[in-house]
């Protein structure tokens, strides 16, 4: 691919008052049909349809979006990536992911702006101190970067953290993935949809699904609001409005979706130079580039597609941010918003064939979409070019939901986000 | 052996040693009540023969109506839910109640729980108590009537609450006691907080 | 921020006070052990998730510590009532069970 | 400097009281009454920012919270707040103010250096380059030290916060003309009415506009007849510096009231909270927000002393500034001709460029009379000045298209107002779903005057687009009629009110948002859209060109709207400037969703006393004071604080826990057992219930006697343990973990009520009313021997899993013969009342026996060493009983099919391979193994590395003089097996830390495996 974006080209288009960039996508009209439709324009179908087009030469491609592209969990997390999970299933598909993100910014010719600040998980009880040895154990069996931190040597690399042992929860430890981060979340819906759109890949916005055309117990094709679009392979991307596409293909999912909210405070000059997340006081914390500290909260436990959630669970967050940091006690909560996050039973998503041949889902990513990002649209596109999951995504069918062979990653995992 | 002495869920603090006569130097006044008796009474409100034989053993009609209680001399019965009670005894008097209603109710599907370990009581008055309510507590105090209970929040806690003269009465649970009064100190704190002697039960 | 009418305190209270209690009305099967494993899955796992109205319960816990029934919907937040589990069902069924 | 002060009668200044203060470190001197920004525009500081990007100076833009430039950082230390802008900032005396941009200085900013390279800066360059991974970090850096405004503070906050939860019939937000007359009205009626005002006084706009007329009352006197009303009925709640920022379903109004932070450090008051956060739910919503001036956009709009003209009005006439002698006013509607009058009156020179040619033939008539010097059919093509604005170049514009038709004068001039319009403050009611609608004639995004009447959000004066103050009032008459209409109250309380003003009727502003300097966009000299991120009308053409066009990706691509004033200046030029660039209708574009806050909030003020010892219960036992007075050191279970082990003096953990284990191995110890959940469960259905929420069988248990069972989901894992006493046929205690007491309840209570509500059972905590102190150790027997009255003691007589009611001390006891270590031991259960007194008295009594405390360190060795498992630490949520070893605590045969029995038969449950518990000894007994070392099958750690299991306790043990764990292992039990053992598939080993120890698969019963010293 030839790279368009670089000081070169901000140089040489800065000399004509910047007219002369291109759109960074194509906006397509659906054709009648494509070999393969991504349902879903978030970061996860774009990547999707990228690996798609590069690693399996299928270019006869649609990304099909209800709304506006990346408009989704895309635009709405607060950016961490890491891959320290417990079981190796999650942690070798993390890893692949964190893997991909390392080149991101090079492969995609987009600077996703992956910054590797590394990321702390708190431990407040001698079980969490357990848990999190347990995991970062496994980690280093599964060469994924790792390591058990004490009280003190946290508070020597995080300074501002509240280690009193008088706390409510005290910080006993931590693990920490030096290679784990954030990244800027709309570049990545922007840089593979860009990336996608070279390969010829047709990205179509405003354009839901209303309906599945399913045959002899294979698909056939979409209706959409934007007309019916054939194609005999459809990928399923959609995150929270999952439950709604199975529907439509009369599968029943182990999905709930939830509001989960973040908060970011006005921007301030440097004062956290990495990523800290505590499941005991259910907060979570980095600073963005632009000097906003970005905040996730805790899940709401009812089920919403409104993309609002309850503001005593924003309350909670800033309390527990404050037990972590006294000292932003006096900072200022500038914007609240929510999204709507798929959720199995076993905090492990679905990347799965289905009872209908040609039919695909991707979802129940929960708390853990973004950070996964490339790599389960790496493994999807695999998938579905295939018909056969690739081995990262084998366990992460729908069968386990029958079998029991599910891969809990709750509690130990350090699961929320 | 030394005579046997009770602690109550607020002994920590200390209260009896600071309490003194209310007047108008804080706007807050509270104490705890200790050491009452606490019957949890479960049955169907519906069941008239358990609500006979409990109403005539407690000597006061079971409140049937939601969120109501009814009381005598030396108690109060507060409606929980539709088959749950609280018994809120004298000092001293729970396990003869408890016994009382359990012969009472002998055959009768119901339950009748000693929790009188399990719970305090809390004074609360002055002419800032409904503020410090607004504080740490999501319901809407300002329309509670007398003779209404309603369990509700306090703090990240749960306490139940009912008027009684000029101020309220909170009811929680002895583990949760600490936080609670601590909570409500801090609430009561820029009003002028004041120990009040001789809470009236 | 939600305000539920609570059917045996008969008040409204807020949301505080409550905790959600998952889909209503997924019974559990009588005789689990002449299900296969789809079918044993699904009434584990599979839930309907719908974006509109929502049958659900919530329990009472600062108060009357009953669950009950609230018809929600999941795409405005709108409340259609709340029900006892017995009026509930009744209500359930007298739309077919719903969505 | 050309700014002056304006004594005029009804400003809100009192010139008695000057006010010293300081802007990075310069002393200045101010009026009470002042903020900070109408305090520093007297005093003529007019750069006090840089910008973001580009570094260019930047000056004060509003009076309010849409001001985007002047961040302030107010004091220093603990008490510092970053990002306060200036013109919210009342100013007291000896108030500190440092800037929060510019470096080194304001007059010399690095950053615009770099904006000498704008162009080559564009909207979302740093896409484009910086892009290899390695060199990221250093680029990184430069772009995060040069970001940010304000510092957080670096200490603890030494004030509190508080929330208060109010309820009212009606809430109305904001206290100018409309939501006063709103109040007045449902005050009348006698509706709970709760009026907000984000300022310290209401007023709104009048405050800057007192030669207006209501009803034959000028508006100073209006405005004083009107608040007094309301401050004199009961009903009727008014809070000032009360600022609502966000509305959620259901009409819950956050809104933040400022305590503390107008008074100077010394005067506020200790005990009084800084910030408090009402949560005010109300039955109905008026929304009386307003509307804010959106300046129009010109070329180098951004240089200081450009301010919109509404705030240029509002420091003349309310702070009594006048920001400058020469002023040019630019507008494109009637909003601004008032405030030019009101300069002239002040003693400035007004120019008023309007951007119509053919104007509202009163205001002409009146600014001409006053003196005002008007341009008809002009606009600014630029202004000029750097640090601070000396004069604009007109250009004519075309009276139908925007576009320049021929130059106009150039006008030199010391301060210029631009108004564009007015955006009606729709946020809150676009917060809980609501969508605002863009209305062609006001140039507007305004909500209904019906508001959402379903929900009882009702919306008065401007925020519906009623900008005449008329006609705003006549329509909150109408609203509130109907909203008291609704509530079958008399609705003639309003009409009462006499509200006829003599303002000329207005006309319609002209289309106008971007003034068109005959270059093409992006050619010319910057103009500024969103000040506060230096988004150009260019960038936005920009974000349009590369396909950004859906107005969600233009804000995110540019950054527009993103700042601290939530784009309430930019927002609509913003989509009105995008509209134009993609060729399509301002409501085509759309509005970006309106999100809480309306105006920043304190994350203390959203903590408020869940902060510090009450951020979350802690829970302790009736007992905790004797911990305490043995010198315990504590550990947090749950919301539990338990003691953890009993140090002597000049012990560590390891020689205290030591102690305590011989203690209750050899002799006698007592431990805290009070936070066991406890659960009392009457009915004759009980044993049934417990059959099928237990996975063992209860049919046959007598009463006197206890059973340990296995609680598991429908998944069929295990999550909780406790032992059930049968306390008579119909009448049974259960005992849960200390974590999962209150998840248990409520899980029975759920099975009970949804499913099985015919079975005869009631469940009552009973967890706070008992205390519990567990006496363990061959001499257990003797020490209660001393202090237990009616219970016959001797094995024989009370057996291994019996329980007998008696005294203990005189006190009225249930007693367990029940233990968690394998040693004989009674658990004693008296009232929490005597629980402090009971353990007293047990450890007077174990005196002679050497009594030792123990905490839960000691207990976790003593249980590990029996192998008995803790549920959540060998458990993970994915263990059946099976996997634990434990078919003895399932019983398969019974009838009913317990919860979580079908799930054992599934594929995978039921298949080979899984993991299950064992005991483990490490080849080097003094090696103990870290709790969460991986099993594996080689010494090789070279990743990756296949692991098996995992180490769940792990403890030395000082009754074997060696150390033990737990772990669970795949195939672990065929493994430790005969067979296993001759495969040799018994040795393993554990890793942790880059090292992997040798180990050996055993029973996890390490001591006493008979199971011989409970019983004696």
């Amino acid at each position: 691919m030839r790279k368009d974006y670089s000081s070169w080209s901000l140089f040489t288009k800065g000399l004509r008052h910047n007219e002369g960039w291109d759109p960074a996508w194509r906006s397509a009209e659906p054709k009648p049909s494509y070999d393969v439709v991504i349902v879903g324009a978030g970061g996860h179908g774009l990547a999707t349809a990228y690996y798609l087009a590069k690693e399996h030469g299928l270019r006869n491609v649609a990304v099909i979006e209800k709304g506006y592209l990346g408009g989704g969990n895309t635009a709405r997390n607060t950016t961490i990536v890491r891959s320290n999970y417990l079981w190796d299933e999650a942690a070798l598909l993390y890893e692949h992911a964190l893997k991909l993100w390392e080149g991101l910014t090079e492969d995609l010719n987009f600077n996703v702006m992956f910054s590797q600040r590394g990321v702390f998980n708190l431990g407040h009880t001698l079980q969490d101190m357990r848990d999190i040895e347990r995991r970062v154990n496994a980690n280093n069996l599964n060469g994924i970067d790792a390591l058990v931190l004490d009280a003190a040597e946290v508070k020597r690399r995080i300074p501002i953290l509240n280690t009193a042992k008088t706390a409510r929860y005290p910080v006993l430890g931590a693990s920490f993935q030096p290679r784990g981060g954030i990244a800027r979340h709309d570049a990545v819906a922007w840089g593979f949809a860009r990336a996608a759109s070279k390969y010829g890949v047709d990205i179509i916005e405003n354009c839901e699904v209303i309906g599945m055309d399913i045959a002899n117990g294979r698909i056939v094709g979409l209706e959409t609001t934007r007309g019916p679009i054939r194609s005999e392979r459809v990928g399923c991307v959609a995150s929270g409005h999952s439950s709604v596409l199975a529907k439509m293909a009369g599968i029943r999912m182990p999905i709930e979706s939830h509001p989960l909210q973040a908060f970011v405070s006005e921007s301030m000059k440097p004062v956290l130079d990495t990523v800290v997340m505590s499941n005991a006081v259910h907060g979570y914390a980095s600073q963005s580039d632009k000097g906003e500290l970005v905040i996730g909260a805790g899940i709401d436990h009812y089920t919403s597609y409104t993309q609002r959630g309850s503001p005593h669970i924003i309350e909670h967050t800033a309390a527990a941010i404050i037990e972590l940091f006294p000292m932003f006690s006096r900072v200022r909560m500038n914007r609240q918003w929510g999204g709507i996050v798929d959720t199995t039973p076993d905090a492990c998503p679905i990347i799965s064939k289905t009872k209908i041949k040609g039919l695909y889902f991707n979802c129940g990513w929960g708390t853990g979409g973004f950070k996964a990002t490339p790599g389960s649209g790496n493994v999807f596109a695999h998938t579905i070019a295939k018909d056969d999951p690739h081995p990262l995504n084998r366990a992460f069918d729908l069968a386990r939901f029958s079998t029991g062979h599910l891969i809990d990653e709750h509690g130990a995992a350090g699961v929320a986000h | 052996m030394s005579e046997p002495v009770m602690r109550s869920p607020l002994h920590s603090f200390g209260l009896a040693s600071q309490a003194r006569q209310i007047d108008d130097s804080c706007g807050v006044w509270a104490n705890e009540i200790p050491y009452l008796g606490y019957i949890s009474l479960r049955g169907d409100g519906r069941d008239q023969t358990f609500v006979t034989a409990a109403s005539n053993a407690l000597g006061v009609p079971l409140p049937l109506q939601s969120c109501t209680l009814s009381s005598s001399n030396d108690l109060k019965v507060l409606w929980l839910s539709p088959d749950e009670w609280m018994i809120v005894a004298a000092p001293g008097q729970a396990n003869a109640l408890r016994s009382c209603l359990q012969q009472a109710l002998a055959g009768v599907r119901s339950q009748v729980v000693d929790n009188s370990g399990g719970y305090t009581k809390i004074f609360l008055g002055g002419s800032k108590a409904l503020d410090v309510l607004r504080h740490v507590s999501v319901y809407d105090f300002e329309s509670l009537q007398p003779n209404r209970v309603v369990g509700t929040t306090f703090g990240k806690s749960s306490a139940y609450v009912f008027r009684q003269g000029d101020g309220y009465r909170l009811i929680v649970r002895r583990s949760f006691a600490d936080y609670i009064w601590r909570y409500l100190a801090r609430a009561a704190t820029p009003y002028g907080f004041g120990i009040a002697n001789a809470a009236p039960g | 921020m939600f305000v539920f009418f609570c059917p045996h305190c008969g008040e409204n209270r807020e949301e505080e006070e409550f905790g959600y209690g998952g889909e209503a009305f997924i019974p559990r099967p009588s005789a689990p052990e002449t299900l296969d494993d789809d079918a044993w899955g699904d009434y584990l796992f599979m839930r309907k998730n719908p974006k509109g109205w929502h049958w659900e319960m919530w329990s009472h816990n600062t108060g009357c510590r009953k669950f009950f029934v609230v018809k929600r919907n999941t795409a405005t937040n709108a409340i259609a009532g709340s029900w006892t589990l017995s009026d509930g069902r009744k209500a359930y069924d007298a739309e077919g069970g719903a969505t | 400097m050309t700014s002056f002060r304006v004594r005029r009668p009804g400003a809100r200044i009192d010139f008695e009281k000057p006010l010293s203060f300081s802007f990075d470190g310069q002393p200045y001197s101010g009026f009470a009454g002042d903020t900070l920004a109408s305090a520093l525009l007297a005093n003529g500081v007019r750069m006090l920012a840089r910008s973001f990007k580009y570094g260019r100076p930047r000056g004060i833009v509003g009076s309010g919270p849409e001001e985007p430039n002047a961040l302030m950082q107010i004091e220093t230390g603990a008490h510092t707040i970053p990002n306060l802008k200036a013109t919210q900032v009342e100013l007291y005396d000896g108030l500190t103010a440092r800037r929060t941009t510019g470096y080194p200085t304001l007059e010399f900013d690095l950053k615009s250096i770099g904006g000498v390279f704008a162009r080559f800066m564009p909207a979302g360059f740093y896409y484009k380059t910086f892009q290899n991974q390695k060199l990221w970090p250093k680029f990184e850096h430069i772009i995060r030290q040069a970001a940010g405004y304000g510092s957080a503070p670096a200490e603890p906050d030494p004030e509190t916060y508080d929330h208060s939860h109010r309820h009212a019939q009606v809430l109305v937000v904001g206290g100018g003309a409309s939501g006063l007359l709103a109040a007045l009205a449902a005050g009348r009626a006698g509706l709970k009415v709760v009026l907000l005002d984000e300022q310290k006084e209401c007023g709104g706009w009048l405050l800057s506009s007192p030669y207006s007329i209501i009803g034959g009352k000028a508006a100073d006197a209006w405005l004083k007849i009107v608040i007094g009303e309301l401050q004199s009925m009961p009903n009727v709640e008014v809070l000032t510096r009360t600022s609502a920022f966000a509305l959620h379903d259901m009409n819950l109004v956050l809104a933040v009231e400022q305590l503390q932070d107008h008074l100077p450090l010394a005067e506020r008051a200790v005990n009084r909270p800084r910030q408090r956060l009402h949560r005010i739910r109300a039955e109905s919503v008026v929304l009386a927000t307003g509307a804010i001036e959106r300046p129009l956009v010109f070329g180098n709009n951004d240089v200081p002393g450009i301010m919109t003209a509404s705030a240029l009005t509002t420091y003349l006439n309310r702070y009594g500034v006048a920001v400058g002698k020469r002023v040019l006013l630019h507008t494109s509607n009637d909003h601004v001709y008032q405030g030019a009058c009101d300069l002239i009156r002040a003693g400035c020179e007004v120019v008023l460029a309007d951007a119509r040619a053919r104007v509202n033939p009163a205001w002409e008539k009146r600014a001409r009379a006053a003196g005002v010097d008007l341009r008809l059919g002009y606009g600014i093509s630029f202004a000029r000045g750097g640090r601070e604005v000396n004069g604009a170049q007109l250009v004519k514009l075309d009276a139908g298209q925007n576009v320049v038709t021929g130059t106009g004068p150039s006008i030199d001039c010391d301060a210029l107002g631009s108004s564009g319009g007015l955006s009606p403050t729709v946020h809150l009611y676009c917060h809980d779903g609501g969508r605002p609608h863009w209305d062609e004639e006001k140039l507007a995004f305004v909500v209904p005057a019906t508001g959402r009447a379903k929900s009882r959000i009702y919306c008065v004066g401007a925020v519906t687009g009623e900008f005449g103050l008329q006609q705003a009032l006549e329509q909150t008459q109408r609203t509130i009629g109907d909203l008291l209409a609704s509530l079958g109250k008399p609705t003639d309380t309003t009409s009462a009110v006499d509200v006829r003003t003599d303002e000329p009727q207005t006309v319609p502003p002209r289309r106008i948002f971007r003034i068109p300097d005959g270059k093409r966009e992006g050619h010319g000299k910057k103009a500024f859209v969103d000040f506060q991120n230096d988004v150009s009308a260019a960038d936005i053409h920009l974000a349009v060109r590369e396909n950004y066009r859906s107005i969600e990706h233009i804000k995110r691509y540019t950054a527009l709207g993103f700042g601290t004033d939530q784009g309430k200046l930019s927002n609509v030029n913003g989509f009105a400037i995008a509209a134009d660039a993609r060729g399509v209708s301002i409501p085509e574009v759309g509005t970006t969703t309106y999100r809480p806050a309306y105006s920043p909030v304190t994350f203390g003020t959203l903590a408020g006393l869940h902060a510090d010892e009450t951020f979350e219960p802690r829970r302790y036992s009736a007992m905790h004071a004797c911990h305490v007075a043995r010198g315990a050191e504590f550990e947090p279970v749950g919301q539990w604080l338990r003691p953890w082990y009993f140090p002597l003096p000049g012990e560590d953990m390891h020689a205290a826990v030591r102690r305590e284990c011989l203690a209750a191995r050899r002799g006698v110890g007592i431990m805290d057992a009070s936070t066991l959940g406890k659960i009392d469960l009457r009915g004759k259905d009980v044993r049934e219930f417990l059959g099928r929420v237990y996975a063992n069988d209860w049919a046959k248990l007598a009463p006197g006697k206890c059973r340990y069972g296995l609680m598991l989901d429908e998944n069929g894992m295990v999550m909780d343990d406790g032992v059930t006493a049968c306390i008579t046929d119909d009448h049974f205690v259960m005992t849960t973990t200390t974590g999962g007491a209150a998840r248990v309840l409520s899980w029975l209570e759920k099975w009970h009520q949804t499913e099985w509500p015919d079975l005869d059972v009631y469940m009552t905590s009973v967890t706070d009313h008992w205390a519990t102190a567990a006496i363990v150790g061959p001499k257990s027997r003797e020490v209660l021997a001393k202090v237990c009255a009616g219970i016959d003691l001797s094995s024989s007589a009370f057996k291994f899993m019996d329980w007998r009611e008696g005294t203990v001390a005189g006190i009225p006891a249930r007693v367990f013969r029940i233990s968690f270590s394998g040693e004989l031991a009674f658990e004693v259960n008296v009232d929490a009342n005597y629980g402090h007194y009971v353990w007293e008295a047990l450890m007077d009594a174990g005196g002679e026996f050497g009594i030792t405390p123990y905490g839960t360190e000691t207990m976790h060795v003593l249980r590990a060493e029996k192998g008995f498992i803790i549920v959540g630490q060998d458990t993970d949520g994915s263990m059946t009983p099976l996997d634990l070893d434990m078919a003895w605590a399932v019983s398969m045969k019974k009838p009913f099919s317990f919860i979580g029995k079908r799930s054992f038969a599934r594929s995978d449950t039921a298949g080979p391979n899984r993991k299950q518990l064992v005991g483990l000894l490490t080849e080097d007994p003094e090696i103990v193994l870290a709790e969460g070392a991986q099993i594996i099958e080689r010494a090789d750690t070279a990743p990756p590395v296949p692991m098996l299991g995992h180490v769940t306790s792990s403890y030395y043990s000082p009754e074997l003089k060696r150390s033990i764990a737990l772990a669970v292992v795949r195939d672990g039990i065929n493994r430790r097996s005969e067979e296993g053992r001759k495969a040799g598939r018994n040795v393993l080993y554990a890793h942790a830390g880059g090292k992997a120890h040798k180990v050996r698969l055993v029973s996890p019963v390490f001591v006493d495996p008979k199971g011989e010293r409970q019983n004696v």
